[in-house]
């Protein structure tokens, strides 16, 4: 340990006891006027906790174990945080720490109540440390439930549309927590306890029917926190119209809980090879297949639903959904290669979509609307945010300088190397809706004409456009060193039990073809350099036009008409994809709804009518039939 | 005056002997009469208390009334489950005193006997002596029932007079049935001869007759249809001692049948069968019901329905998980009612009645996530307990039930999280707010702590609870304890 | 669903219903049921408790919790039924006056069914009757006079002054088998010869209160039930 | 013996028939008190004295008396003021 | 057994058996709760008629022993416990008879009829509307806001 610690407590408990003093401090003094500060002091006590023990796992500790033991009604609860939970740990940390520091500044104070705003973040991380380090199905079901209500508690903060949209969210969330607590119940049934060793040793002797019924309850009650495909309806709204910086954390992070939940059951859990062995009769179709294409389509639909939105933070919330689909194909890809794109894309997403993010709330700051009807030109007036967003769109699109583009590489690697052809061109069409609805949202906000009424907007303060750009810049730097983040990729992947990937600083070294940033990124800086060089230095005959000047095909155009906005965008597209809208996922769920609500009118009926002796008659005669049949009549 | 097992009667004897006198010191005065029964009432609790310690190492206390032994005379049978809910009743008796707008010394003579029938319900060890306690109970909720003296409430009162009297009736046959088959009323002595005597359709046939009979009163299905009308209609301080405790002590019965005297499989899946359909009904029910008192009648149907399931389950996990169950919704139903009984009519009325009354509404939720099973809530393990006994016992109905109950959950999310929803909703301006005062607030948030304690103390609760679970389960330990030399 | 189509449900239903209970209530051994309580009862009645009325005794001694649950059920009834009528029945002028000869009957009556009704009362453990039985015909024997002349002031105090104390006696005839340290409700005071009046310790005691405490109930409730008004004269509200 | 417990049957049964095909309540209460008269007659017969005398006392006499009483309070006493019509809410 | 014990066994239980179900047809089939009411007694003489003819034996006297007092010069005795139980059940039977009277006067005065679905309805509208009740497709407020309709951004 790099640092001793006063009595036998280990570092895992020692982050247990910052997260939860965090909880209990930030929810009395949030709205005090250092309130702020004293956030990010913690969050970033908690980061430094966590990177040390990231150093101790990279020495070769096996899992931290924490003191904390429970034994209720005969159930033992342990807590213990390996390589897989340690990078997700790494995430919620950083992600917190820099939702924190954002909040600290200008915008912490404009908020009516920042006071829940910091406790329910606190709140969020102190449960998924919970879940992150949880020793046994029990304990990880306990702390799934924390987090899906944390998560709740974070959503309704806003009132109106946001209570709705959470309330539709905790449904979902309900839903996927009661298939997992149906899965746990499977397999106490045929390992006789909840440890994941009982759940190793019984895996064996279990039917193939059980295994199928294990695979599906997980997979769709963890699916449902990723929002993969039918269940997807219920993340965009609740996402984005949680306030600032928490649903900057939210896209960050909490989806990714989702996949953590389906790797340690699917993988560590089950395991590759078992998972291989579920095959659909006579079709030879594996039950990763299956999830594979549900990745696929959940990276295709939604993105292309972004495309269509008209408010920035819904864009950005669409495209989570899109990303969470490239993780999952990633890791179900089974090869070091696609594992540690997989894990790498977690990362690099954490990165960008908070930075995104976080600059759409800033241009909210300022402006007050992030409608893309309402906004445009804002290039001049707030240069760092459109800094910060123009290299955040760049990762997101997954293009070079950015670190999102190695894991994308290695992603479409991985799925030509293991030959499949319509996974990766999937992949490619989610690129393409990726790379032109951020061009639409980079466009909109700050490129085109600037209204009237936003001329004297101010650049965003300090305390929020610092961790934008630091955001940024750790995106840069992954990307053009991807070798810092694969270091800490690998330690999940070693968790994870599958063969590590031979990398090195600039990137990777593949039988089929290597990678490195270092010269990538290098040659296009250079190129850069010298285009510019050549544009500013020789031809300098620059004509200075301001931004009002608007000359277009020979008719005046004076500040106030407006011709920028965002409806119609891709017209041509729109025309090609608008007959698959028909929204039949929505009509599914609406009648899901209707089918409740008649049903329960039927039983309203049933209790409120005089028919009741008539009932009873009814079940006696059933039941003495019954009951004779199985005494068997006259015997 | 050292307490003896045969002391074990006062809880019965004491309520209606004052009961008797309360109509001639009504005479006198309104509040002395009030002031003996509430003192009874205290006094039963506290005997019940002082027998807990006998009870506990010697098993349970067992007293021959008339001093005549087992398998001739009643014989009272006080094991910790009794005596638990013995004090659990007249403590919620106490802390839910009706109201001065529907007390009178009639209403008090009725808490009185409600006390004094709902005690020897649990504590008897006669079959027919049972019978007794359970009409003496019922005939008294009739009463009170109708003590709003509202139309509604007469109606409401008639027709579950009408439904439990042909319960009783079917009971009475059940009862008859047995007796004709084993010749004895004793339930200790009933539980040795069940093997040859109660087996084959006699006997299931006495089983389905009785669980009709005694369900009306435990909320089963078929017999259930009277809870919503009688608990919308009756004082809600009725109610909650109602749907709180009194339908425990009905389950308790069909607890000691299903253990002593019928353990047969046709038998648990009837039971069963019952139980999954009145957690189906109940949860839809509430799903569309529209005021918050009706809501809270169909989501006890369904909490009994869960009862049913869990004691549906062979062996003391079933029953561990049943006691659980019944404990943890002993403390959150009433506290509902205690909400309801000012947050009354439409629930769409209700929008920002949690911003007038914060502690109100924050009890709402604790409560709503409670009874959902949200750890590290109590209501959580005790759902645990029974997924865990109905996986264990294994078998194509147990588990269907499990996804029942599972299914059934969400909507009870569904449908108190809307509610939460629209208490926190911004209120509509010109409408005077719902506030609660503290007095009225008072059971409620007693009983949020008394929740709040359990969630922390779970631990050592749980193996209290698995001790007094093992011991009610074991019908070798009852027939041995009552039977003088068991012959 | 229609009524005719009930009707036939239910018919149908019933039809199922009573074939099972008959086949099932064949498989009764009829007279020859296995009566071990019953005969052991029999058996030792008579010295248990002197009675020679053996149902009277089950009933007061070996099974007397019931009968008290029994005289509670009752009592539960009367304040319930009390509670919902309303208030003590204040009989205002009825609607007619009962005919001449109902009247006449009624003054003829009184004594016999008051004679009868103590008698089976008093007589409850040695002959078939008891407080039950004798407390209806007392009930009875109070209401006739009620029926002759509807306009007589039905005064309730008298009559739950008597139900107080009988119930009272009742329970703690009970407890005083506690204090001694024995059960509750064991037959006191000796069996005495079996036959004469006063033998069988303290059932009769019990008995007298069972008649005093249902008579004066059943007749309360018949009070109430007809003293409540006419519909055409709106009853008097709770 | 045989004969007269079936005979007393065949009344009982006759006036429980009676008590529900019956358009009069007030037929329908005294078919009632005849039911309780033939019940507590088998009860004799069945050498069950105490229960015989209870049915009689407390079946024929007072819930007659009880129910005929209701009758008149809720004006079902005359067959005309019969509402068993259908009332749709 | 004689050929003659057994005919009458058949017989009672045949009657107990026929008593019980015209008691049940009164309480299910009318709809008016004092018809319910008389179905309500027959039903309960048909069960004390059943307890009775369990305890019953064809050659024993009846459970009142007289002049020689003395246990054996009786002979064999009728099962004294159905009788007491039938007296408890008969009594308790007259008790919720007179409840269930106060109450259908109440009933009847309050609503002014006694058919059960008249009565049902009114109660449900005077304590709340109930979703029947009202107009039927009236949505409850907060049905599950999935139900009210599509909402722009949605899609597949």
């Amino acid at each position: 340990m790099p640092f001793a610690l006063p009595f036998d407590m280990t570092s895992l408990d020692l982050l247990m006891a910052i997260a939860a003093a965090a909880t209990v401090l930030l929810y009395l003094f949030g709205t005090a006027r250092l309130g702020g500060y004293l956030a990010t002091l913690l969050h970033g006590a908690a980061l430094a906790v966590t990177v040390a023990m990231g150093l101790d796992l990279a020495a070769g500790a096996g899992a931290i174990p924490s003191s904390l033991r429970l034994t209720v009604l005969g159930q033992q609860l342990a807590w213990t945080l390996d390589g897989l939970g340690w990078f997700f740990l790494l995430l919620t940390t950083g992600a917190a720490f820099f939702s924190s520091w954002y909040m600290a500044g200008e915008w912490g104070r404009v908020q009516q109540r920042a006071r829940i705003q910091h406790g329910t973040l606190a709140l969020n991380v102190l449960t998924m440390v919970l879940l992150l380090s949880a020793g046994d199905l029990l304990g990880l079901f306990i702390g799934w439930e924390f987090v899906s209500w944390a998560a709740f508690a974070m959503m309704i903060q806003a009132g109106g549309p946001a209570t709705q949209a959470a309330y539709r969210y905790m449904l979902y969330a309900l839903a996927g927590a009661m298939a997992l607590f149906a899965a746990i119940l499977v397999v106490h049934g045929a390992a006789g306890g909840f440890g994941f060793d009982q759940m190793r040793a019984a895996l064996p002797d279990m039917s193939t029917g059980m295994l199928w019924t294990l695979f599906a309850l997980f997979a769709g009650g963890f699916g449902v926190k990723m929002a993969l495909v039918p269940t997807h309806l219920w993340q965009a709204p609740a996402y984005s119209y949680t306030p600032g910086a928490s649903s900057a954390f939210l896209n960050a992070v909490s989806a990714r809980m989702g996949l953590f939940a389906l790797i340690l059951s699917l993988v560590k859990l089950i395991g590759f090879d078992t998972l291989a062995g579920l095959r659909i009769p006579m079709t030879g179709i594996e039950s990763t297949d299956i999830l594979a294409w549900v990745a696929a389509i959940t990276m295709v639909v939604p993105t292309y639903i972004a495309l269509m939105q008209t408010d920035a933070r819904m864009l950005l919330t669409w495209h989570g959904i899109g990303q969470g689909g490239y993780m999952l194909l990633g890791i179900l890809v089974a090869t070091p290669l696609g594992v540690a794109g997989g894990l790498l894309h977690v990362f690099n997403y954490a990165t960008y979509q908070m930075a995104l993010i976080l600059a759409v709330f800033a241009v909210i700051h300022r402006t007050g609307t992030a409608d893309l009807d309402e906004l445009g030109g804002l290039i001049t007036r707030m240069p760092l945010t459109y800094v910060a967003l123009l290299m955040g769109i760049i990762g997101l699109a997954g293009l070079p300088p950015m670190n999102g583009f190695v894991s994308k590489w290695m992603i479409y690697k991985a799925l030509i190397v293991t030959q499949q052809p319509l996974l990766s061109i999937a992949a490619f069409v989610g690129t393409l809706g990726t790379i032109l609805s951020v061009y639409k949202l980079i466009h909109n906000i700050f490129l085109g004409q600037l209204r009237v009424e936003h001329r004297e907007i101010r650049e965003a303060p300090w305390s929020m456009t610092l961790p934008m750009l630091v955001l940024a810049g750790i995106g840069f730097v992954t990307g053009f060193a991807p070798g810092l983040a694969l270091s800490i990729v690998d330690q999940a992947q070693a968790a994870m039990g599958v063969a590590l990937l031979p990398h090195h600083l600039g990137g990777v070294v593949l039988a089929t073809g290597s990678l490195n940033m270092l010269w990538v990124v290098g040659v296009l800086v250079g190129a850069i350099g010298v285009g510019a060089l050549i544009f500013y230095v020789l031809g300098n005959r620059r004509f200075e036009t301001h931004q009002y000047d608007n000359y277009a095909g020979g008719h005046f155009l004076s500040a106030d008409i407006r011709y920028h906005f965002s409806h119609e965008f891709y017209p041509g597209l729109a025309r090609v994809i608008g007959p698959w809208y028909r929204g039949w996922v929505v009509r599914m769920e609406h009648g899901l709804g209707v089918l409740a609500e008649v049903s329960g009118d039927l039983w309203h009926g049933v209790f409120r009518a005089a028919y009741t002796p008539l009932y009873v008659l009814i079940v006696a005669v059933l039941g003495l039939f019954w009951a004779g049949g199985a005494g068997g009549f006259g015997s | 005056m050292t307490l003896t097992a045969h002391h074990v009667v006062l809880p019965v004897a004491l309520p209606l002997l004052v009961a008797f006198l309360l109509p001639l010191v009504g005479r006198l005065s309104d509040g002395l009469a009030r002031l003996l029964a509430q003192l009874t009432t205290l006094a039963v609790a506290v005997i019940a208390l002082l027998l807990w310690p006998a009870a506990s190492d010697g098993g349970a206390l067992v007293s021959a009334m008339g001093g005549f032994a087992a398998p001739i005379g009643i014989v009272f049978y006080a094991d910790k489950l009794a005596l638990m809910f013995v004090v659990a009743l007249a403590v919620g008796l106490l802390l839910f005193r009706p109201r001065r707008e529907h007390d009178s010394t009639k209403v008090q003579t009725l808490w009185l006997l409600l006390l004094a029938g709902g005690s020897g319900l649990v504590l008897s060890g006669d079959l027919f002596n049972i019978f007794v306690f359970y009409e003496i109970t019922a005939v008294a909720t009739y009463g009170l029932g109708a003590s709003a003296h509202t139309g509604a409430g007469y109606g409401a009162s008639l027709r579950y007079l009408l439904l439990s009297a042909l319960g009783s009736a079917f009971a009475l046959l059940g009862i008859a049935l047995v007796y004709a088959a084993a010749g004895t009323l004793n339930l200790a002595d009933l539980s040795q001869l069940a093997g040859e005597r109660l087996t084959g359709p006699m006997g299931l046939t006495a089983f389905v007759l009785m669980v009709l009979g005694f369900g009306v009163k435990a909320e089963l299905f078929p017999v259930n249809t009277w809870v919503p009308e009688v608990y919308t209609a009756a004082p809600t301080r009725v109610t909650a001692v109602l749907a709180g405790v009194v339908s425990k002590l009905a389950m308790v019965v069909i607890l000691r049948l299903l253990v002593l005297l019928f353990q047969d499989p046709a038998a648990l899946g009837f039971l069963l069968l019952l139980g999954a359909i009145g957690v189906a009904a109940g949860e839809l029910a509430a799903f569309r019901s529209r005021d918050l008192h009706r809501t809270f009648a169909y989501s006890s149907i369904a909490q009994l329905g869960l009862m049913a399931v869990a004691f549906s389950i062979p062996g003391h996990a079933g029953v561990l998980a049943g006691i659980a169950v019944a404990l943890h919704h002993l403390v959150v139903k009433p506290a509902f009612f205690v909400l309801a009984d000012r947050w009354r009519g439409e629930i769409a009325g209700l929008t920002g009645a949690g911003r007038t009354s914060p502690l109100a509404a924050g009890l709402f939720v604790l409560l709503s996530l409670s009874i959902i099973g949200i750890p590290p809530l109590p209501g959580f393990w005790a759902k645990l307990m029974l997924f865990k006994a109905a996986i264990d016992a294994g078998g194509a109905g147990n588990l269907t039930a499990v996804a029942i109950i599972l299914a059934a959950t969400v909507i009870e999310a569904a449908y108190l999280f809307r509610v939460v929803g629209i208490l926190y909703g911004t209120a509509p301006a010109g409408r005077p707010p719902l506030r609660f005062t503290l007095g009225e607030l008072a059971p409620g948030l007693l009983l949020g702590a008394v929740l709040i304690a359990a969630t922390v103390s779970v631990a050592p609760l749980g193996d209290g609870l698995t001790a007094m679970a093992a011991d009610s389960a074991d019908a070798a330990a009852y027939a041995s304890r009552v039977l003088p030399g068991g012959n | 669903m229609k009524g005719n189509a009930r009707a036939f449900a239910s018919a149908l239903f019933l039809i199922g219903l009573g074939l099972m209970l008959v086949t099932l209530f064949e498989a009764l051994p009829f007279g020859g049921a296995p009566m071990q309580v019953g005969q052991a009862i029999a058996g030792r009645a008579l010295e248990d408790t002197g009675a020679t009325n053996i149902v009277s005794a089950v009933l007061l001694a070996y099974r007397g919790l019931d009968t008290l649950g029994e005289v509670a059920i009752l009592f539960v009834a009367a304040t319930a039924a009390g509670l919902v009528l309303g208030g003590a029945g204040r009989a205002e002028a009825q609607g007619t006056p009962a005919g001449f000869i109902l009247r006449a009957a009624a003054a003829l009556l009184f004594p016999f069914l008051l004679v009868l009704g103590a008698y089976i009362v008093i007589h409850g453990h040695l002959t078939p009757g008891g407080g039950f039985q004798g407390g209806a015909i007392l009930a009875a024997a109070f209401f006739v006079p009620l029926l002759a002349h509807p306009a007589s002031p039905v005064n309730h105090g008298v009559a739950t002054v008597v139900e107080a104390f009988a119930g009272a006696v009742f329970v703690v005839i009970g407890l005083a088998g506690l204090v001694g340290g024995g059960a509750f409700l064991v037959p006191l005071l000796g069996a005495g010869t079996p036959g004469d009046l006063f033998s069988a310790g303290s059932l009769p005691l019990l008995y007298l209160a069972i008649g005093l405490k249902v008579g004066s109930e059943l007749a309360g409730l018949m009070a109430r039930i007809a003293a409540a008004g006419d519909p055409a004269r709106q009853g008097g509200k709770a | 013996m045989i004969w007269l417990v079936l005979v007393t049957m065949a009344v009982m049964l006759a006036a429980a028939l009676a008590v529900i095909g019956l358009r009069s309540y007030l037929a329908a209460v005294a078919a009632i008190s005849v039911v309780s008269l033939a019940l507590s007659v088998l009860f004799a017969i069945l050498r069950a004295p105490d229960v015989a005398l209870a049915e009689a006392a407390v079946g024929a006499g007072l819930s007659g008396v009880l129910l005929a009483l209701t009758l008149r309070r809720v004006g079902l006493w005359t067959p005309a003021a019969d509402d068993d019509g259908e009332d749709r809410p | 057994m004689t050929m003659d014990a057994e005919m009458l066994g058949k017989a009672l239980y045949a009657g107990a058996v026929c008593l019980v179900l015209l008691g049940l047809y009164g309480m299910v089939v009318p709809r008016n709760l004092m018809r319910i009411v008389l179905g309500l007694v027959l039903l309960e003489s048909g069960v004390n008629l059943f307890l009775v003819a369990a305890g019953f034996r064809a050659d024993a006297a009846a459970p009142i022993l007289t002049a020689p007092f003395t246990a054996q010069a009786a002979g064999p005795l009728v099962d004294p416990v159905p009788q007491a139980l039938v007296l408890t059940a008969i009594v308790i039977g007259v008790g919720v008879l007179a409840l269930g009277l106060a109450l259908v006067v109440r009933v009847k005065e309050a609503y002014g009829t006694l058919d059960t679905h008249a009565v049902a309805n009114r109660m449900a509208r005077e304590t709340g509307a109930d979703p029947a009740v009202t107009a039927a497709g009236a949505r409850t407020p907060g049905a599950l806001p999935v139900a009210a309709g599509r909402t722009a951004e949605d899609a597949p």
